[in-house]
Formats: C-alpha cells, sequence, structure tokens
C-alpha cells in the first residue's frame, strides 16, 4: 500500500493554480510597495500559465502551451514598459508606496 | 515518482508565494517569485511542456526577473511601512480570497473526472519541434504580432527610461 | 473592346504626378505632364474613334459599351461601372480633348507667370479627368460622378487666387448654385431608378422607347424637369445663371475652357442624351424651350452695356447656352449639339482672345481702357474677329450654319421664338462688335505697353480661329441625325437671310455707335438712363437674390437656427446632460478614492460574483 | 533502481573528476600565465607546484570567514552557492562521449540527456546572473553593487548574441539535444575534412567564443572584477569560502562554455580525421613523445630537482600511452581523449588571451554587444536560415 498514489488527478494542478492564483490576488491587495505589486501580477500570471498547460495535457493538444507561450511574451513586454514606469513614478515622486500615488483621487 | 515531484515542487511554489507575499523586502518577494517559476518549470516538464519550461526559466526567471531585481536594486527599495488607506481590502480582503479559492476548487473539482490522472510521458507533443511547428502555422499571424508587440515595448520602455519625459 | 478607360486616366495621371511631385519640379515636367497627358488622351480618342470607324466606314447607330466591374448591387439595382461611346459622346470627346488639348498649350504661355503653376495644370488635368468621365458615361450614375467632379474642379479653378475675397466668393457661389441644379439632378436619378429599376443609359432609353409617346406623361414631364433643373445649374440658364459671370473671376484659360467650351454644355449634352426621355414630355420641352429662350435674351440684353471684356464675353455663353436650350426644347437635338461644338471653338478663341489681349494690356479687363489695339497685336485681333463673325452668325462662319439650324427650328416650334431669336442674335452680334471694336480700334486709352503673346498663345487661337470659321462645314448634325428623334426640316431661304441680315445689322449698328459716331453711345445711354441702369446692373438679379434668398437664409440660420435651436434646445440638452453627469458623478466619486488596492479589491469582488453566477447558473459545466 | 545506481556512480564520478579539474586549471592558469610573462609560477608546494591547489583549498577553508555588518545576510550567503550550484549543475546535461559498456552495463558518457538539453544550458546561465547580482546587492558596498550590476549588465547583453550564435549551427543540427548534435557532426566531407559545425558556422564560432569571454566574466571583459576600478567587483565583501565559491563558480563556468562550444562546433569527441588515416593512433604518440621529453629532461644534468619527478611523469605518460592501444579500452578512452583535447585546447586560448589582451572599458563593452556583436549573430543566423531553408537536405 503505497503512502501516495503514483500519479497525482489533473484537478490537482488546477488547484494549485487557483492557490497560486488567490496568492497572487492577496500580493496584490496587501503589499504596498508598487514593484511587489507588479511581482504579484507576474505571479498570478505564471498561475493561469500552469492551468492552460495543464488543459493542454488533459487535451493531448500542444495549443495551451502555445497560449502560456504568448502570456509569456506578454509578460516580458508588460515588465519592460511597466518597470519604465516604475522608474519614472518614483523619479517624479520618489515613493514607491502604492498608496502614496493616489493624485488621480477625488 | 510522478506524485512526489509534483508534491514537493508544489510545495515549493505554494511556500514560495506565500513568502512572496508575506516578506517586506521587495528583494526577497523577488526571489521569491523565481522560486514560485523554477517550481512552476519543473511541474511544467511534468505536464510535457519541455519548451515552455525551458522558455520559463530563460525568459521568466533569466530575463522578466532579472529586470525586477535590476529595478529594485537600482531605486534601492527599502521595507514597506505599515499603512493602509484602503478600508475596503483591510476588511474584505481575506474573506474574499477564501471564498474565491473555495468557489474556484468546487468548480474544477466538479468539471474534471476523477480518473484524470497525470502520468509523466503520456504527453510528448511539447517538444520545440512541436511547439515551433504550431507556432510557424496555425499561430503565425498572432506569432508575428507579438514582434509588433515586443517592438512596442522597446519604444515605451525606451522613451520612459528617458532622462527627461 | 477599345480601352476607352485608358481616354480619362491619362490626365488622372497628369493630375496625380502634377499635383504630388509638381511642386519640387520644374515648369517644363508641369507642362510636360500636363499637355502630354491631354495629348495621349487626344490620341487615344482619335484612335478608339477611328477603330470604330468614325472617319471611314461611318459609326454604328448603337453605341459601343464597355464594362469594368459592378459597382453598386442592392437588390435588383446592379449599377455597373461602365462606359459607353456613341455618336454623340464621339463629337463630345473630340471637343473635349481637343479643345482642351489647344486650352492646355495656351495656358503653359499664359499662366507662364503665375504662381501656383503646379497647381493650376493639375486641377485643370482633374477637370479633364471628370469632363471625360462624363462624356464616357454609360449610365446616369457614372454621369453624376462626372457631373460632380467637374463641378468640383470648377470652383478650385475659379477660386485659384483664392487669396482674393472676390475670387473665393466667387468659387463658393459657382459650387452653391451648382448645388440646387445637382440636387434637381439626383432626384431625377431617383425617380429613373424607381420607375426604370435601372441607370443605364441603354435599358432607360430602351424602355422610354418601348411606351407610346403620351403614356407616363406626368412621370417623364417630373423627371425631365428634374433633368432640366440640373442642366440649368451646370448650363447657367434662369435662374441659375448668376454663378457663370462671377465665374470670371478664374484665371482666362479656365473660362474658356470651363466656363465656355464644355463644362457648361454639360447640361446641353446631358439632355440631348435623354432625348429620349423629353420626347415623352412636351411640356417639359417647351419650359426647356422658353426658359433657353428667355435667357438668351435677358443675357444679351445685359452683355449689351457691359463694359468688362470678360464679362461681356460670359453673358454671351449664357446667351449662347440659351440658344443651345432652345434647340433642344424645339426639339432640334443635333442641332443644338451643332451649336455646342461651334460654339465651343468660337466661345473658346473669344476667351481665348480676350485673354491674349489681357495679357497684352497688362492684366486690364476694362473695355473703356483699351482701344487701338488692332496694330499692337494683330494675330490676336485678326483671331478675335474671326471668333466674332462667327458668333454674329455671318454667312459661311461656322456659326451661321449652327445658329441657323436653331432658328429654323424654332420657328417650327413656335414662329415667336424664331422673332425673338433673330432679335438676340442681332443683339449678340452688337455686343460682340462693341466689344471688337472698343478694344481694337480708335486711340489707346491705357497705361501699359501692349505687346503681342507668345506662340503658345497664338497658336491656339489660330487653330481656333479657322475652326470657327470652316466648323460650320463639319457635317456634325447630319452625323448625329441618327441619334435623336426625327425633326421635320424643310428649310425656308427667307428665314436664314432674315437671321444674316439681323447679324449684320448688330455688326453695322456697332460700328456706327463705336467707331464712327462714338458720341453716339453716350447719347444713347443718356437717353435710356433708366434702362441703361438697369441693364448695366444685371436687371438688379444678383441684389434680389441677396434679398429674397440669400439674407432669409443667413438671418434664419443666425436667428432660429443658431441662436434658438442650437443654443436653445441642442446646447440645452448637451449641457443638461452634462450637469446631470457632474451630479452623478459627484456622488459616484466618492468611489474613486484613487487608492489601486481598493480598485483591485471590487474587481475581485466582481469576479468572484460573476464566477459564482455562473457556477450557479450551470454555465461552466 | 538500476538506473539511481548508475546515476549515482556518474554523478560522483563526473562531481570527484571536475573538482579536482577545476582545481587543477587554477593551477595550469597561474602556470601558463606565468611562463608567457618569462616567470615560473607556483614553485614550492611539491614538484613545480604540484600540490599548489590542494595547499589552495586548506588554505581556503581554514581562514576566517567574514561577515561584514551591515550586509543583508540571507542573502549575501545565499549568493556564493547560487552562483556555484547553477554553475555545477550545466555540467550534468554535458556528454563527454558516447555510449559505451562497462562490465556488461550500456551506458552514455552522460549524467543525462535531454531533448532541451542546449536550452537547459542557456537557462541555468540566465540564472547564474542571479548570483553576481546578489552578491553585489547583498554586500551593502557601492563598490560591489556596481560591480554586481555591471556583472549583471554584462552577462544579459552578452547572453543574446551567445543564444543566437548557438540557435545557428542548431538549425544545422536540427536539434536541441546535445547528442543528436554530435551525432550529426560525425563523419567526414571527402572522407577527410571532419564535418564539425566550426566549417561552416566559423562566424557563430567566433562569436560565441567573444560572447562566451564576456559571459564568464574573463579579460577582455572582466570589468566586473577589475581589480584597479572596483577594488574587486561583486565579491569584494567575501572571503573564505564564499569567495572560493565564486572563484569556482567561474572556472565551472569556463568549463562548461568551452565543452559546449566543442560539442556544438568542434564536432564533440570525434576525431579530426578518420580512423583509416591514423587517428586512433594519436593520443599513444602524443603521450608517448611527451613522456620521451619527460624522461629525457629528468635525465638531464642541469636539472637537480626534478631528478626523480620528471623521469616519473615520462613512465606515467608512457603508460598512459599504451593504454590506448588496448583494444577494450579504446571506444572508451579514445573519444574522452578527443573531448579533453579540444576542451583543453579551448581552456587554453582562455588563458592565453588572458596573458595577452587588455581590459575594455565598459561603455566600449556595451556598445561592442550592442552594436556588433548582436547584428552580425543576428545575421549569421538569418543567413544560416536563409541557406537551410534552400537547400534542405545538406
Amino acid at each position: 500500500m503505497p503512502l501516495l498514489p503514483a500519479a497525482v488527478p489533473l484537478s490537482w494542478y488546477l488547484l494549485l493554480s487557483a492557490v497560486l492564483f488567490s496568492l497572487g490576488v492577496a500580493g496584490f491587495l496587501f503589499r504596498k510597495n508598487i514593484i511587489t505589486v507588479f511581482m504579484s501580477i507576474e505571479l498570478m500570471l505564471n498561475a493561469v500559465n500552469l492551468s492552460f498547460i495543464a488543459f493542454s495535457y488533459h487535451l493531448k493538444q500542444v495549443d495551451g502551451q502555445i497560449f502560456s507561450f504568448f502570456v509569456m511574451v506578454v509578460a516580458a513586454a508588460e515588465a519592460a514598459v511597466g518597470l519604465g514606469i516604475i522608474l519614472t513614478v518614483y523619479k517624479n515622486r520618489s515613493t514607491l508606496e502604492i498608496d502614496e500615488i493616489d493624485s488621480m483621487k477625488n | 515518482m510522478d506524485a512526489p515531484l509534483f508534491l514537493l515542487f508544489a510545495f515549493i511554489a505554494v511556500a514560495s508565494a506565500i513568502s512572496l507575499v508575506v516578506q517586506t523586502h521587495p528583494i526577497s518577494s523577488a526571489l521569491s517569485l523565481v522560486g514560485v517559476m523554477v517550481s512552476l518549470a519543473v511541474l511544467y516538464l511534468l505536464l510535457g511542456a519541455e519548451f515552455i519550461a525551458a522558455a520559463q526559466i530563460i525568459v521568466y526567471a533569466g530575463a522578466v526577473m532579472v529586470l525586477f531585481v535590476f529595478v529594485i536594486m537600482l531605486l534601492n527599495a527599502g521595507t514597506e511601512h505599515k499603512s493602509s488607506k484602503s478600508p475596503m481590502v483591510k476588511w474584505f480582503g481575506i474573506p474574499l480570497l477564501v471564498v474565491f479559492i473555495g468557489v474556484i476548487s468546487f468548480i474544477v473539482q466538479g468539471m474534471l473526472p476523477k480518473s484524470a490522472l497525470v502520468v509523466f510521458g503520456t504527453f510528448t507533443q511539447g517538444g520545440p519541434l512541436e511547439v515551433g511547428r504550431a507556432l510557424f502555422t496555425t499561430y503565425l499571424l498572432p506569432f508575428e504580432v507579438t514582434s509588433i508587440l515586443i517592438l512596442i515595448a522597446i519604444i515605451g520602455a525606451i522613451v520612459l527610461a528617458r532622462k527627461e519625459i | 473592346m477599345h480601352q476607352l478607360w485608358l481616354i480619362p486616366v491619362f490626365p488622372l495621371a497628369g493630375f496625380a504626378i502634377n499635383g504630388l511631385i509638381g511642386r519640387k519640379s520644374g515648369k517644363n515636367v508641369v507642362n510636360a505632364v500636363a499637355i502630354g497627358s491631354v495629348l495621349l488622351s487626344f490620341l487615344w480618342v482619335l484612335k478608339a474613334l477611328s477603330a470604330m470607324g468614325m472617319f471611314g466606314a461611318g459609326m454604328p447607330e448603337e453605341a459601343h459599351v464597355e464594362r469594368y466591374f459592378t459597382w453598386i448591387q442592392s437588390g435588383t439595382l446592379n449599377v455597373g461601372f461602365d462606359f459607353a461611346v456613341d455618336r454623340l459622346s464621339a463629337v463630345m470627346l473630340l471637343v473635349v480633348t481637343g479643345i482642351g488639348l489647344l486650352i492646355h498649350v495656351y495656358a503653359t504661355g499664359y499662366m507662364a507667370h503665375e504662381g501656383g503653376y503646379y497647381r493650376f495644370f493639375s486641377y485643370l488635368n482633374l477637370f479633364m479627368f471628370f469632363m471625360l468621365i462624363l462624356v464616357l458615361a454609360a449610365n446616369y450614375l457614372i454621369l453624376f460622378i462626372g457631373w460632380e467632379g467637374v463641378g468640383l474642379c470648377s470652383y478650385l479653378l475659379i477660386g485659384f487666387y483664392f487669396d482674393k475675397q472676390f475670387a473665393a466668393d466667387a468659387g463658393k457661389k459657382a459650387f452653391i448654385v451648382n448645388r440646387v441644379g445637382d440636387f434637381g439632378y439626383s432626384l431625377a436619378i431617383f425617380l429613373i431608378v424607381i420607375n426604370f429599376g435601372s441607370l443605364d443609359f441603354g435599358k432607360v432609353f430602351e424602355a422610354a422607347k418601348a411606351m407610346p409617346v403620351d403614356q407616363g406623361a406626368g412621370i417623364f414631364t417630373a423627371i425631365c424637369l428634374l433633368f432640366f433643373v440640373g442642366a440649368a445649374g451646370k448650363s447657367a440658364q434662369i435662374p441659375l445663371y448668376v454663378w457663370l459671370p462671377d465665374a470670371m473671376a478664374g484665371p482666362t484659360p479656365v473660362s474658356a475652357l470651363i466656363h465656355a467650351a464644355t463644362m457648361v454644355t454639360a447640361g446641353v449634352y446631358m439632355i440631348a442624351r435623354s432625348s429620349s426621355l423629353f420626347v415623352h414630355a412636351p411640356i417639359a420641352m417647351d419650359v426647356v424651350a422658353i426658359v433657353g429662350l428667355a435667357t438668351a435674351v435677358m443675357a444679351a440684353t445685359i452683355g449689351l452695356v457691359q463694359n468688362d471684356i470678360k464679362k461681356v464675353f460670359a453673358y454671351s455663353t449664357v446667351s449662347q447656352l440659351g440658344f443651345m436650350f432652345l434647340a433642344l426644347g424645339s426639339g432640334a437635338f443635333a442641332a443644338g449639339m451643332f451649336h455646342v461644338v461651334t460654339h465651343a471653338f468660337f466661345k473658346a478663341l473669344l476667351f481665348l482672345g480676350a485673354g491674349s489681349v489681357i495679357h497684352a494690356v497688362g492684366g486690364e479687363q476694362d473695355l473703356r481702357k483699351m482701344g487701338g489695339l488692332r496694330s499692337k497685336i494683330p494675330i490676336t485681333f485678326w483671331t478675335i474677329v474671326c471668333a466674332a463673325l462667327a458668333i454674329s452668325g455671318v454667312p459661311f462662319t461656322s456659326g451661321a450654319a449652327s445658329k441657323d439650324e436653331i432658328l429654323i427650328a424654332a420657328f417650327h416650334h413656335a414662329p415667336w421664338m424664331y422673332w425673338v431669336g433673330v432679335i438676340t442674335a442681332g443683339m449678340t452680334a452688337f455686343y460682340v462688335f462693341r466689344s471688337v471694336f472698343m478694344a481694337f480700334f480708335g486711340t489707346y486709352r491705357g497705361k501699359a505697353h501692349p505687346h503681342e503673346s507668345p506662340l503658345t498663345m497664338t497658336g491656339p487661337l489660330m487653330i481656333l480661329a479657322v475652326l470657327s470659321l470652316a466648323g460650320g462645314f463639319l457635317p456634325i448634325p447630319h452625323f448625329l441625325e441618327p441619334m435623336f428623334p426625327k425633326v421635320l426640316e424643310e428649310s425656308e431661304k427667307w428665314l436664314e437671310y432674315t437671321a444674316v441680315a439681323s447679324g449684320l445689322l448688330g455688326i453695322s449698328l456697332a460700328y456706327l455707335f463705336y467707331v464712327a459716331r462714338p458720341s453716339l453711345a453716350d447719347a444713347a445711354s443718356k437717353h435710356f438712363n433708366g434702362l441703361h441702369k438697369l441693364l448695366y446692373h444685371k436687371y438688379y438679379v444678383d441684389e434680389a437674390y441677396d434679398a429674397t434668398v440669400v439674407e432669409p437664409i443667413v438671418q434664419g440660420s443666425r436667428s432660429v437656427l443658431w441662436k434658438g435651436f442650437d443654443i436653445g434646445i441642442i446646447d440645452g440638452i448637451v449641457n443638461g446632460i452634462g450637469h446631470r453627469a457632474m451630479n452623478i458623478g459627484g456622488t459616484l466619486r466618492r468611489l474613486q478614492s484613487g487608492n489601486i488596492r481598493s480598485y483591485a479589491a471590487w474587481v475581485v469582488l466582481g469576479s468572484i460574483a460573476v464566477i459564482l453566477a455562473m457556477g450557479l447558473t450551470g454555465s461552466i459545466r | 533502481m538500476n538506473f539511481f545506481i548508475l546515476s549515482l556512480i556518474k554523478a560522483g564520478l563526473i562531481a570527484f573528476v571536475l573538482l579536482t579539474t577545476l582545481a587543477y586549471l587554477q593551477w595550469i592558469e597561474r602556470k601558463v600565465l606565468a611562463h608567457i610573462q618569462l616567470r615560473v609560477g607556483p614553485q614550492r608546494v611539491g614538484p613545480h607546484g604540484l600540490l599548489q591547489p590542494l595547499a589552495d583549498v586548506v588554505k581556503l577553508l581554514t581562514k576566517e570567514d567574514l561577515l561584514p555588518p551591515y550586509v543583508n545576510k540571507f542573502f549575501y550567503m545565499l549568493a556564493p552557492f547560487l552562483a556555484v550550484t547553477v554553475a555545477l549543475i550545466a555540467i550534468s546535461v554535458l556528454p563527454f562521449g558516447p555510449e559505451i559498456e562497462v562490465f556488461g552495463v550500456k551506458t552514455w558518457m552522460q549524467l543525462t540527456d535531454l531533448k532541451i538539453g542546449v536550452l537547459v544550458v542557456l537557462g541555468l546561465s540566465s540564472i547564474g546572473v542571479y548570483g553576481v547580482a546578489l552578491a553585489g546587492w547583498a554586500s551593502n558596498n557601492k563598490y560591489s553593487l556596481i560591480g554586481g550590476l555591471r556583472s549583471s549588465a554584462q552577462m544579459i547583453s552578452y547572453e543574446l548574441p551567445l543564444a543566437l550564435a548557438i540557435a545557428a549551427p542548431l538549425l544545422l543540427s536540427n536539434s536541441l539535444s546535445f547528442r543528436e548534435i554530435v551525432d550529426t557532426q560525425a563523419g567526414y566531407y571527402f572522407g577527410v575534412i571532419p564535418r564539425w559545425n566550426v566549417i561552416p558556422q566559423i562566424f557563430g564560432f567566433l562569436i560565441f567564443m567573444i560572447a562566451a569571454f564576456a559571459e564568464t566574466n574573463r579579460i577582455p571583459f572582466d570589468l566586473p572584477e577589475a581589480e584597479n576600478e572596483l577594488v574587486a567587483g561583486f565579491h569584494v565583501e567575501y572571503s573564505s569560502m564564499k569567495f572560493a565559491a565564486f572563484f569556482m563558480a567561474e572556472y565551472a563556468n569556463m568549463v562548461t562554455v568551452t565543452a559546449v562550444a566543442t560539442l556544438i562546433f568542434l564536432g564533440g569527441w570525434h576525431a579530426p580525421f578518420p580512423v583509416e588515416y591514423g587517428s586512433g593512433f594519436i593520443p599513444t604518440l602524443l603521450f608517448v613523445g611527451s613522456g620521451a621529453i619527460a624522461l629525457y629532461h629528468g635525465l638531464h644534468p642541469a636539472r637537480p630537482f626534478d631528478r626523480i619527478t620528471l623521469p616519473i611523469t615520462g613512465v606515467v605518460f608512457f603508460g598512459i600511452g599504451l593504454l590506448f592501444l588496448v583494444p577494450v579500452l579504446q571506444p572508451i578512452l579514445l573519444p574522452l581523449f578527443w573531448f579533453t583535447a579540444k576542451t583543453g585546447a579551448l581552456l587554453f586560448v582562455y588563458i592565453w588571451i588572458r596573458g595577452t589582451l587588455p581590459r575594455f572599458r565598459y561603455d566600449q563593452l556595451m556598445k561592442f554587444a550592442w552594436t556588433f556583436l548582436f547584428p552580425a549573430a543576428l545575421l549569421n543566423l538569418l543567413i544560416t536560415a536563409l541557406l537551410v531553408a534552400v537547400f534542405p537536405n545538406q
């Protein structure tokens, strides 16, 4: 009697993806450093990628992997522009606290 | 061997993700995220997505996150202060997330047949050959469009990084 | 296939090339492109027509149609992009490209020292393109393209000196007045679509011919009257003629090409083209004849006393167009088209000659400041005399041949029209020679040093002079005869003699008043002071239009539309909505804390709601 | 379980050989540099300083391990081990020879073969940046921070031409597995000229080597460690074993890069000319020849120091040379010899260049990467791709 099954169900992967995504959301909600918030977004993207690839496995088709590939491309582009924006924000306001960057309010 | 590997790296991933959220220093968060990414790459390998696993390491861990680390070092971002200006988050954040995970897992459990096991090696269509073939045939147009996207990102980054804006 | 599409494409290419690179390239390039494109077009016309047998075996009576592609398909309506050439359009093609070519050559000399050189020639080429589209059209919609296009070019060219207020105003006036006519024309197109289900000339005319003459008179009358409204706008008939005299603000070659030889005859062409419809509508025919005659008389009387040489010729154009419509209304379509051709020769010549004179005296247009130019610019003088003889109907000139046919047709239609026409012809002869005598006889009253124009200008003048004199021998009426319904034609010699006599009388009166006894003219104008003033101020038509049409519209727009509707209602609604939105927004903006994390929390809440909703309704599985 | 035992044995073997090699690479470098500069180099510890690496290890282990105040302890500790771990992992996917049979067990001379072996090496080298960057940042020292940032920027920049230069021969070999890449390079044009990728891809090879120098932070691209500009770059604060770790990482990277160059461009373990022309006797000749020279020098009366060591060396070389003649050992030793010879030659080039060339300026370095090397690699790739597309069967 093995302690563990030899293989895990696919839903475990999806649950892992959901948990990681939720942790990403949590990071987005609770962290105040804009860079960390940005990284939480990357974590969410990664979680979604895991789902894509799990489904790609499930359907025995490569398409899901292609989508996660595109997600990576978008993430790379987003990181380049987003970090540029963060640098500019820091130059202008010399803070990274997301709560301080609220001049759009009211 | 599948189950122990999955459990090990799933544990590392979740632990790193929690560390990302909990750590107060951005560098720690960034390295936690690298940890998530690397363990996810292993899981991709288990799922038969070799190429994506390599791309995950090279692109995500090797390029994107290095950029993050760079920016953090450049700005010399310190630890966060404790302050909260959003009562919404304060009061509803955790419950919302719990509900969220619950709903998702409920749906996922209902959607998939229990017998859908992941066995390493049963799906081998994730090599560079297959991914490349799909990219350059079915997904040729999106693939070319991403080149424009990247070009735009490069231009945007350069414009943003100039001395005066 | 004769590749008819090439005919308009050459000028279009010329327009594109000159318009795009003309500013940078030299004048020689612009000249070569402008003239070359029209020359190619002319040569292609000759080639296509000779291939159809126009100059040899004789042209077939049915049209040669070339279909290129389906333009509009909607229900049963199918409008193709088709070109067609029959005898009628063959004549027009020759006139348009031939005269156009001469005027292009002339313009290179006339415009040599003007600014916006390349612009002028690209517009001119564009005009050629649209005019050829108009002539080549195989259905009413393609014709409408050309119709609108020439209107646009006319506007652009009248306003060529756009830095001068009067030129810009004249351009706008031409454009707006033409709109009125175009409106009528488009209504006619709609009626044709409704009643015939097609816009193809062939199909429409087949259907019209198949009907008995007295059937459907009401609808035919409506269509024809609307067509005539369009034609009146384009061809300057009462009451829409007011733009043409003002159009002289444009450069003289433009006046010659567009406002004398080609574009203004588009209305005549269009009505001749639709002759199969007009024969079903006798009332419309009568309207055409009467309006044409009235226009002829009115314009001729105004022309009697004008002092601006181009104005005189402009009114003369209006008057001659009236003659053409008289011919059309009398059922003598062939005669009308014949007059189009001869008029193109001598009126183009008159304008180009006037241009040469103006060129010679340094831009002066007032006849009173000319005089005695006969010996200084002899070529211009003799060519203008040729044109004047032709327009006066002196025997064996082109004008005599066509005008006589019109008057004879008018006599058979209604004798009184003939008599009015004869008197008008006399007046025509009088005012044309009046201007000739004032400009070329007596002593020079201006200050400039007159000099003959270069060969690029006098060359076209001489060619046109030959055509004006000999053009009457072209067998155009006979050539066009099969196109149109038969008119009974029994020429009576005395009719012709009377017409010629009135012309000669006009010439001699002019000689008496302006060469032999110059004082008589002043005396006459003093004696008939009121009449003179009335004529000199063009019957106060412009003022009347200002008072009855322009002012009410402006005032109405200002007080009712602007202050009442626009500010009161529209702005009221918009501002009211704005205020409401501000109020609501003021309430809602409390949500916009500017705090990204709260926004994110709302997003999460929303996604959970959506997923829950989908899960509960079972749409996920 | 056979697989695990075999893998453990191989891993142990490789680790032992590699670590020894790394230690002695240091000794070789010092010796060669010394000879280039007309010195003798390490001479005291053991004959010709042969025991110097051992002494160094002892020294580094017993030195006081300084932990400066104000450093970020966790990352300060993590960085060197990250660097060395990543550098050592890369070795695991590199094959050293063909499939062999030892005691009836068939195995490859390689820890593991991956379909995406090349990508793994590239990925690991991109992870290697973290070690350097973190070390620079965690030291909390402006010199080390600048050194770390410079080094990371340089490694990221040169990774692009490196990857592009590799991509061109990959197009020729149509695989990402090192084994298959080497296999496609077997055989000879016209029976003589080896089918190595370096022949059609000479520009790719040069670009790869230049980028590899930068990637391993070696002269002339050793800006991050510039002693006279930035003290010692990112590892200025490190001492003792942590310093040794960086040192090991650097040499391990060198070995990896040269091994990759050998595998991708130089035909791996294939001999440069066919067996029919006697390539199987080359190692014997070489070892016997050098053994003879050693004996000659050892018996020379002018060299009293070497009276014992050189003859022993000569005898050992004779023995090794004879080993290559044993038919059972030939299929194991010959490929290993060729692979080692090629890698060793490239490593010698590394040292040689270090002894020869001066250092670049930082802006020159970056400009060179982006304005020359990157476009050149791109062009090389494009032309190769075009040729492969036009002549698909060559």
